[in-house]
């Protein structure tokens, strides 16, 4: 199997940086899954690509815009209508999901490479975030697990909550090594450290 | 401005593209009536007031919606799915909203 | 009434500044005019001054809705300039600043039309083939351009980045040295002080609220300062169309209303001379007299006539300011503004009899109106005198988007937040 | 004497000694101080000149509204220009500087600005500098002589040119209750709404909370008003529901409550810490918001009224109660109201000495005349001061009698000796972001002030409760009662709160006298930095400028860096004396965004210095490792050459696009737009979408389409692979892909929500290289396993699966360079180690890596379109591409692309050019039928792209043409005068090479 490269590489300077003196406040890493999937249903179908999502991952997702619930190992969250983002460790989740999701309940797009993750955790991730996305970060507004769409300019973002203080959010591959750069400097005031 | 999407909540206009006049319709793709073509393509309703009219939550959850807003005073009275089939994935009351 | 000058501003001194008279009366509408303009903004003026001094029409009436000068003639960045892409537009424009080379004479008002030219900067090799396709397109109508380099620029302009850091490098600009600025209240109060003393009368806080109509055709307005009477009512009211043409029951027209904010900074000492434009995005700039930075960028993007915008366009002019001039960081944004544009379908103007019998319209400005008001009031007048246009508005017609006629110097298509 | 520092008393740290320099002087002053306050305490009394006289001014107020005492922060380099002395927080290491003057402040040059006196009265340069009619000074020229040196006479500071090295951030929070202003009214709204467990954010535009209860001398529960504020502010400091955000001025007041305000981080820091920023701006979108904005005091107009010395009370007050700082040593006070009473006191007890007290009103109250008693000042009831004496510097002023109703002064004036007149023409509240809010202010005869209206008439998005002065409600009680009513409010609360604090206060009734202009001899200043008098403004009325836009317009009233704070209603009132009506019936200002002067780096946030992400492709690093020369694509960047030691672009581009021709090129072609286009109709969707058929692709094949836009218009253009029954992967050109993928969205969710399609951007999913050439099927043979490559496998336009290096993937045959060519496809995360496996397998065949100029030339060569020639005006017929119009099926575009407009046989058309001079062309020439260099003329069309062709080994170029077609074979010339670049050319077919394609179907 040939190792994928990230699109962080250069960037990607593992320690800790910034205003650390005091204590690192944030830790930021690319979770780098093996597979990412988005699945979207027809309408009317969208509790049978639920359930397909039960079969291949074991998770239950729950009712509603943007739930989601997280595992460890697999995530999964709805982002727009009838539409949902899947990640594993492992590789070959499209794979297992165009078995089960038949073109009567819709498409699998495997996006496994066109989208980072990155991880951005510690008491000040929701400060950090803030200062990009327009978004309610708070717990009650935001809960663990559920996912949400948004941007920060030109950069669309999907963010899952999958900690009380830890956010995964999924990035197009290009636009990886800017935000990551910019993620980076915003974290310097509070001290953070790469993992 | 914040437009309150059915799907993600209230979100700042920044996230949205604006599609315009809400009221055009598109003539039958084979007709022949260019008065009805015409009238798409290019005339629009520009109300000073209530104003129905299309956007798309592009730095979203992409859907269409549309959106009656007044012009004078930017108050928004409502929004909906522009694909009525999308109602059922409307962010429910008892959810927090962002 | 007395001419302006350097000897009667020393005269009145002398006099304690006791004897200047209004610069325009404020008289009390007539029962009927030969012509009404809807519209007490620049182009009413401008239409008005033109029908009494080019075709002797004077008895003629602008209504105003609030204070006159009240639209955009007095919510605009200053810019003129001829710098178009289509020849329909150039010739258009550039008889627009033939007009204004001469207007501070011709009013007898310093307008202050300042020749101190208009740069569009160019950020990547193409972009700077389309800038040479538009000012070659403007020599070979007579007008002035030419191509600049960084070197060039970076000696008109010091403060500009042009170093190769920048994330959108300068690759060089075109220049229109006779573009420039012009005090924007100035040309109002001149046509308006002008029109005046030619026997136009001029009526402020006089709202149209219907049309007279003898069957189809327009025979005058019912204002809120009661009936007028007209042989001709032609409507220049800018970012209001719709609501004004609905009045007449015209429902749609190829125009949208949008937003557009501008900016000023506080005073500076002198900063840069010209009006300077980005290319990378949407963003000009140029300096008043008083100092200030005088700024902005798109349309808010959407239908709007509350003259208030949102913080997306703030934000994003401001970034794109700060991409070119990084020095400016902490200058401080003094004051913002919205102005209500008129989007048509192509990016370009109307100017026309019609669409009614007995009315005429001029409207479609975008937000690129003020530097159109000579020209535009020029060529209304000669419209609604003649009962045709003019050769250089003969192309800004209502039926040509129908016709696919259009006039499209962005090239976006029916699309009016993208003109 | 002069101004000085009290023995005790204020807020300020007398243990911290603080040094900075003003105009190169070293100073010192305490930790608390502002520069306005730390120089007052040196005794410094001139802080700036005024924009068109240029005339000495001294500190007016103690806040934000200052229009005087304007300087320039140096740091190094970078300079902050304009900012009020009032409102910087001095530090060690600070250094200001005073500005709008030459050679000093002392001695401005300028000053005989003043000379020109009645001449330069408002709007005089409307009247003068048009110059000759003829003559060399004609047209605009004589202006632009004389405009040349009344600009360097205007403006106030300078702007550097030098990268600010400061951080600016944005900062996106939400809250259920923003509180603006931290008065007593603002504290107890935020107390009250954090007890109710609402979000909470408290913002004041000041460093310490408390607004006037820092300098107001009350006692609030029986304790000094600031020991209540330092007790609320720790409560609310404990609670995890509650911001608190110092220094922090909300300037703007947007739809749907969505505030803007800018937050002073660590400007009154030597130095911020690591990764802190200077400015952050708070974007804050807030359920309900409490506007606690407090008012501001207005001066008086007199002459003399700008003398340095001459100051508004309240600000005196500030000085003495917070900063401890003495503005006079004999001071005397010229009032219309009972507050400036409060400030005598307070001055006498600081140990000043207060001489008179010149109030306009004939009758005072026992209360008032207890007060100045206390003061120990001389009462003037029924007086005015008519003048003002000395130089820089006041020395004394000058009182007479004065009838408040008919203002007629009698009797003598006298003289008294006074370093400091403190004026109070009454109150405005501070109703700006209301205003903002869409909210009409409404006249209060009574207040003599424009207050907020009634909540009810307030605009539908933007709901705020406003609580003490702002409301008009000038007094502590009241602030503390109506500040918990708005948090309780605010926070949706209800219930029976605790009693409220008790206040002890100076007593005094909030109604000023109806008195805002002494008219006397003399220069009465409205607008004190922009010099507008009195009678600028009866000018204006003159000259019927008298709406109250047009007197802000004509004479500038208001239009300074203060936004007439303190000017604007007195103004009014003068008009409305000389309309003869009442003020309301002038008008009044709308108030937009912002409250006060924002830097433009805050705004700009965490953009400046970063305007736009980088889009880079899966190999870009191995481009710049590999010698690339970047080009910026919209966001992305792509190789331009990839040159080598000593070569020109020219050179790098004709080598490698011969040698492509020659042997074999690869080029890097990820950024093409991909959108996958998934579902039972997908087929059938793009069939509509484009103008050729693509249900009759067969699965495994690709096809070449074009779009049109509604309007009939071509659009945009790529080939779309069909990888399976329902499933199709097509691409866009890299410009236009968010643009297509929008315009494909659009259409399912709006115009055919019944198609069962889906679409997805998939364009970082994949890495893409085009290898094309004689030798490329050769090269793919060498590293492809899994698939064979040959013809039968993968004719023109098929595509197949195999691996390279062991990744998957996918080859479409398809050519842009005209040569036999191939577009590989794999995960993008596989892309570098695809196009290494690539470049290794090519190198036995003379591979080169080629970059978009010579994709650019080859493509030139073929005389395929891009967006040069897709601008948005062409038509497919002017591109020749008339023969992909399906006639057999509606598709976008087809209804309207046949309108006249569009069918015109003078359009411009798509042609090649040759150049007969066998010299460069250059891009965006004009096309002319004959030659006038000196005065160009007649284009018939342009050059849309141009390059030297190895292939052909000329000059060519595209181009659009009129009436182009019809011209093939005919000559033309190119008419280049931006660049002197004039010279014949071939008009002839853009299929410049291999028309018949004959190399790329092999």
């Amino acid at each position: 199997m040939v190792e994928r490269q990230s699109p962080l590489e250069p960037e990607f300077h593992v320690g800790s940086h910034g205003n650390f003196e005091h204590g690192v406040e944030i830790l930021l890493t690319e979770t780098r899954p093996g597979s990412i999937v988005q699945l979207a249903a027809w309408p009317g179908e969208e509790k049978k690509l639920m359930a397909a999502i039960r079969t291949v991952t074991g998770l239950a997702l729950p009712d509603g815009a943007g739930g989601g619930l997280s595992d460890g190992v697999k995530s999964v969250f709805g982002f727009a209508p009838g539409k949902f983002t899947v990640a594993d460790d492992a590789e070959g989740l499209a794979a297992a999901f165009a078995k089960v999701v038949t073109p009567d309940i819709g498409t699998v797009t495997d996006l496994s490479h066109g989208r980072t993750a990155i991880r951005i955790a510690g008491p000040k991730a929701e400060w950090v975030l803030a200062k990009f996305f327009a978004i309610d970060f708070a717990l009650p507004a935001f809960p663990i697990g559920a996912g949400r769409s948004t941007a920060h300019h030109d950069v669309f973002a999907q963010i899952q909550r999958t900690g009380s203080d830890q956010f995964d959010i999924h990035v197009f591959r290009s636009f990886a090594r800017s935000f990551w750069n910019a993620l980076c400097h915003a974290s310097e005031e509070v001290g953070y450290e790469v993992q | 401005m914040l437009i309150t999407c059915p799907y993600c909540g209230p979100r700042d206009v920044i996230e949205f593209t604006y599609q315009g006049d809400g009221n055009r319709e598109r003539p039958d793709p084979a007709s022949q009536n260019f008065e009805a073509w015409n009238a798409y393509v290019y005339d629009r309703l520009n109300p000073a007031g209530d104003h129905n009219e299309i956007w798309q939550h592009s730095g979203g959850c992409r859907a269409h919606l549309r959106v009656v807003r007044n012009t004078l005073t930017h108050e928004i009275s409502s929004v909906a799915f522009v694909r009525g089939d999308h109602a059922s994935a409307a962010r429910r009351k008892a959810e927090g909203q962002s | 009434m007395a001419e302006y000058s350097a000897l009667s501003l020393l005269a009145n001194a002398l006099k304690g500044n006791k004897d200047w008279k209004p610069a325009w009366r404020k008289p009390d509408p007539k029962a009927s005019y030969d012509v009404i303009i809807i519209g007490g903004g620049g182009h009413g003026l401008s239409t008005a001054y033109y029908l009494a001094k080019e075709h002797g029409i004077s008895n003629v009436a602008v209504l105003e809705k609030g204070w006159l000068g009240s639209g955009n003639v007095g919510r605009n960045t200053t810019a003129v300039r001829s710098n178009y892409l289509l020849p329909a537009n150039t010739r258009f424009y550039e008889h627009s600043m033939k007009l204004w080379e001469n207007l501070s004479h011709e009013l007898n008002y310093n307008v202050m039309f300042s020749q101190r030219g208009c740069l569009n900067l160019a950020h990547t090799p193409a972009q700077f083939d389309d800038y040479a396709r538009r000012g070659n397109a403007m020599r070979h109508l007579g007008v002035d351009a030419e191509l600049m380099t960084p070197a060039e620029i970076k000696r008109l302009i010091p403060a500009l980045d042009i170093s190769d850091r920048a994330r959108f490098p300068v690759v060089g600009g075109l220049m229109q040295r006779r573009a420039g600025t012009a005090r924007h209240d100035a040309v109002a109060w001149g046509y308006a002080r002008g029109a005046d003393r030619r026997g136009v009368d001029i009526i402020e806080n006089c709202e149209v609220t219907g049309f007279l109509r003898d069957g189809d055709r327009i025979t005058g307005v019912t204002t809120s300062r009661g009936d007028i009477r007209a042989k001709k009512v032609a409507v220049a009211v800018a970012g209001s169309t719709g609501r004004v043409m609905q009045l007449a029951g015209v429902e749609t027209m190829p125009i949208e209303s949008h937003v557009l904010q501008a900016f000023v900074t506080e005073s500076l000492k002198p900063f840069i001379d010209t009006v300077v434009t980005f290319g990378m995005g949407h963003f000009y700039m140029s300096q008043s007299d008083k100092g200030g930075l005088v700024y902005g960028g798109d349309i808010d993007g959407y239908n709007s006539y509350a003259q208030r915008g949102n913080l997306p366009i703030v934000d994003e002019v401001m970034s794109e300011m700060l991409a070119l001039f990084p020095g400016l960081a902490r200058v401080r944004m003094l004051r913002s503004w919205g102005g209500v544009c008129d989007m048509s379908m192509d990016g370009s103007p109307i100017i026309t009899t019609g669409p009614l019998p007995g009315m005429y319209l001029n409207c479609g400005w975008c937000y690129g109106g003020f530097k159109a008001t000579p020209a535009s009031g020029w060529c209304f007048a000669w419209t609604i005198a003649k009962d045709e246009p003019h050769d250089f508005n003969a192309a800004f017609t209502l039926d040509r988007f129908h016709r696919g006629l259009v006039i499209d110097d962005k090239g976006q298509g029916a699309n009016p937040r993208l003109h | 004497m002069s101004p000085r520092r009290t023995d005790t008393g204020g807020r300020i740290d007398r243990l911290k000694t603080i040094r900075f320099t003003f105009d190169g002087v070293a100073y010192t002053g305490h930790a608390g101080d502002t520069l306005a306050s730390a120089l007052l305490a040196k005794g410094v009394t001139l802080f700036g000149r005024s924009f068109k006289y240029h005339r000495p001014r001294g500190l007016l107020t103690a806040g934000v509204e200052e229009p005087n005492a304007l300087v320039t922060v140096l740091k190094g380099e970078v300079r902050e220009p304009n900012i009020p002395a009032t409102m910087v927080e001095i530090h060690d290491g600070l250094v200001a500087i005073s500005q709008n003057r030459f050679p000093s402040l002392a001695w401005d040059i300028h000053a005989a600005n003043q000379l020109g006196g009645k001449i330069l009265s408002a709007g005089f340069y409307y009247k003068t500098f048009m110059g000759p009619v003829i003559g060399p000074l004609k047209g605009t020229r004589f202006w632009m002589f004389c405009e040349h040196f009344i600009r360097r006479a205007a403006g106030l500071g300078s702007a550097g040119s030098a990268k600010d090295p400061a951080r600016y951030e944005r900062m996106n929070a939400f809250c259920d209750v923003l509180v603006v202003g931290s008065g007593p009214a603002g504290l107890m709204a935020a107390k009250a709404a954090a007890d109710q467990g609402a979000r909470v954010i408290l913002a004041d535009l000041e460093p310490r909370f408390g607004g006037s209860a820092n300098w107001s001398d009350e006692t609030i529960d029986g304790t000094p008003a600031t020991d209540w504020v330092r007790r609320t502010v720790a409560q609310l400091e404990g609670r995890d529901n509650v911001r608190l955000l110092p220094r922090t001025t909300v300037w703007g007041y947007y739809d749907n409550n969505t505030l803007a305000a800018l937050e002073r981080v660590s400007d009154h820091k030597e130095q911020p810490a690591k990764g802190e920023p200077r400015h952050r701006y708070w974007a804050i979108r807030a359920r309900s918001v409490v506007l606690a904005t407090g008012a501001f005091e207005r001066p008086l107009v007199f002459p003399g009224n700008d003398r340095p010395g001459v100051m508004l009370a309240h600000a005196a007050e500030r000085y003495a109660n917070e900063f401890g700082v003495l503005p006079g040593d004999r001071i005397a006070l010229f009032t219309n109201n009972d507050s400036a009473y409060r400030a005598a006191v307070a001055l006498k007890k600081a140990g000043a000495a207060v001489v008179a007290i010149a109030d306009v009103r004939p009758e005072l109250s026992a209360e008032m005349r207890s007060l100045a008693t206390e003061a120990e000042a001389e009462i003037f009831a029924g007086h005015a001061v008519v003048a003002t004496e000395g130089g820089k510097t006041l020395s004394g002023i000058k009182v007479q009698r004065f009838d408040m109703v008919t203002g007629a002064l009698t009797g003598d004036a006298r003289s008294i000796h006074a370093d400091c007149l403190l004026m109070s023409g009454g109150w405005s509240p501070t109703i700006h972001l209301a205003s903002q809010a869409g909210a009409k202010a409404e006249w209060d005869a009574a207040r003599q002030a424009f207050l907020p209206p009634k909540p009810t008439q307030q605009w539908p998005t933007q709901q705020w409760i406003g609580a003490g002065a702002f409301t008009g409600s000038f007094s502590t009680v009241e602030a503390i009662a109506e500040g918990r009513a708005a948090g309780l409010a605010a926070a949706g609360g209800t219930g029976t709160p605790a009693a409220l604090p008790i206040v002890e206060a100076v007593p005094g009734e909030p109604d000023p006298a109806p008195v805002f202009e002494i008219r006397a001899k003399g220069k009465s200043f409205v607008d004190f930095q922009h010099d507008v008098t009195a009678e600028d403004v009866r000018l204006a009325h003159r000259e019927g400028f008298v709406s109250v836009e047009h007197l802000k317009r004509y004479t500038t009233l208001g239009m300074a860096t203060d936004q007439g704070k303190s000017s604007n209603v007195p103004g009014l009132a003068i008009m409305a004396e000389a309309l003869g009506k009442p003020i309301p019936e002038v008008g009044t200002t709308r108030f937009r965004p912002p409250f006060a002067p924002v830097s433009i780096g805050s705004l700009a946030a965490e953009r400046f210095g970063d305007l736009k992400p980088e889009r880079l492709t899966p190999m870009h690093d191995w481009h710049v490792d590999h010698g690339a020369t970047l080009y910026s694509a919209g966001l992305w960047y792509r190789p331009m050459i990839y040159g080598h030691a000593g070569e020109t672009v020219e050179q790098a581009y004709v080598r490698e696009a011969r040698a492509t021709r020659e042997s074999a090129g690869i080029v890097d072609v990820s950024t093409l737009g991909k959108i996958a286009v998934q579902g039972p109709d997908a087929a059938a969707f793009l069939d509509r979408v484009y103008t050729n058929m693509f249900s009759t692709l067969a699965v495994g094949k690709a096809r070449y389409g074009l779009m049109l836009r509604e309007d009939g218009f071509a659009f945009d253009d790529g080939t779309t692979w069909r990888l399976g029954e329902q499933d199709f992967l097509m691409t866009t050109t890299t410009a236009n892909a968010g643009k297509v993928m929008q315009h494909l969205e659009y259409f399912l969710d709006v115009i055919w929500p019944e198609l069962k399609v889906h679409v997805t951007s998939v364009t970082d999913e994949w890495a893409g290289a085009a290898i094309g050439g004689p030798k490329a099927r050769q090269i793919l043979a060498a590293c492809v396993t899994g698939t064979s490559v040959d013809n039968a496998a993968l004719p023109f336009m098929g595509i197949v699966h195999g691996e390279i290096a062991g990744v998957p993937v996918m080859i479409c045959r398809l050519s842009f360079s005209g040569e036999m060519a191939f577009e590989v496809y794999c995960g993008a995360g596989h892309g570098t180690h695809v196009w290494e496996a690539l470049i290794e397998a090519g190198k036995p065949f003379g591979l080169v890596t080629y970059g978009l100029e010579a994709l650019g030339t080859m493509r030139i060569e073929k005389g395929h379109v891009t967006g040069a020639e897709i601008d948005g005006r062409t038509t497919a017929r002017d591109l020749h591409l008339d023969w992909m119009l399906s006639k057999k099926k509606p598709f976008i575009g087809s209804a309207m692309m046949d309108r006249e407009g569009l069918v015109a046989s003078d359009r411009l058309e798509l042609v090649g050019l040759i150049a007969l001079d066998n010299r460069p062309l250059n891009g965006g020439s004009h096309i002319v039928e004959e030659i006038d260099e000196a005065n160009p003329h007649g284009s018939i069309g342009h050059i849309t792209a141009c390059c030297y062709s190895p292939a052909l080994g000329k000059h060519i170029a595209l181009a659009l043409v009129k009436g182009g077609k019809a011209r093939h074979g005919t000559r033309a010339h190119v008419s280049d005068p931006l660049r002197s670049r004039f010279g014949p050319v071939e008009i002839v077919s853009n299929h410049f090479y291999d028309p018949e394609g004959t190399r790329m179907h092999g």
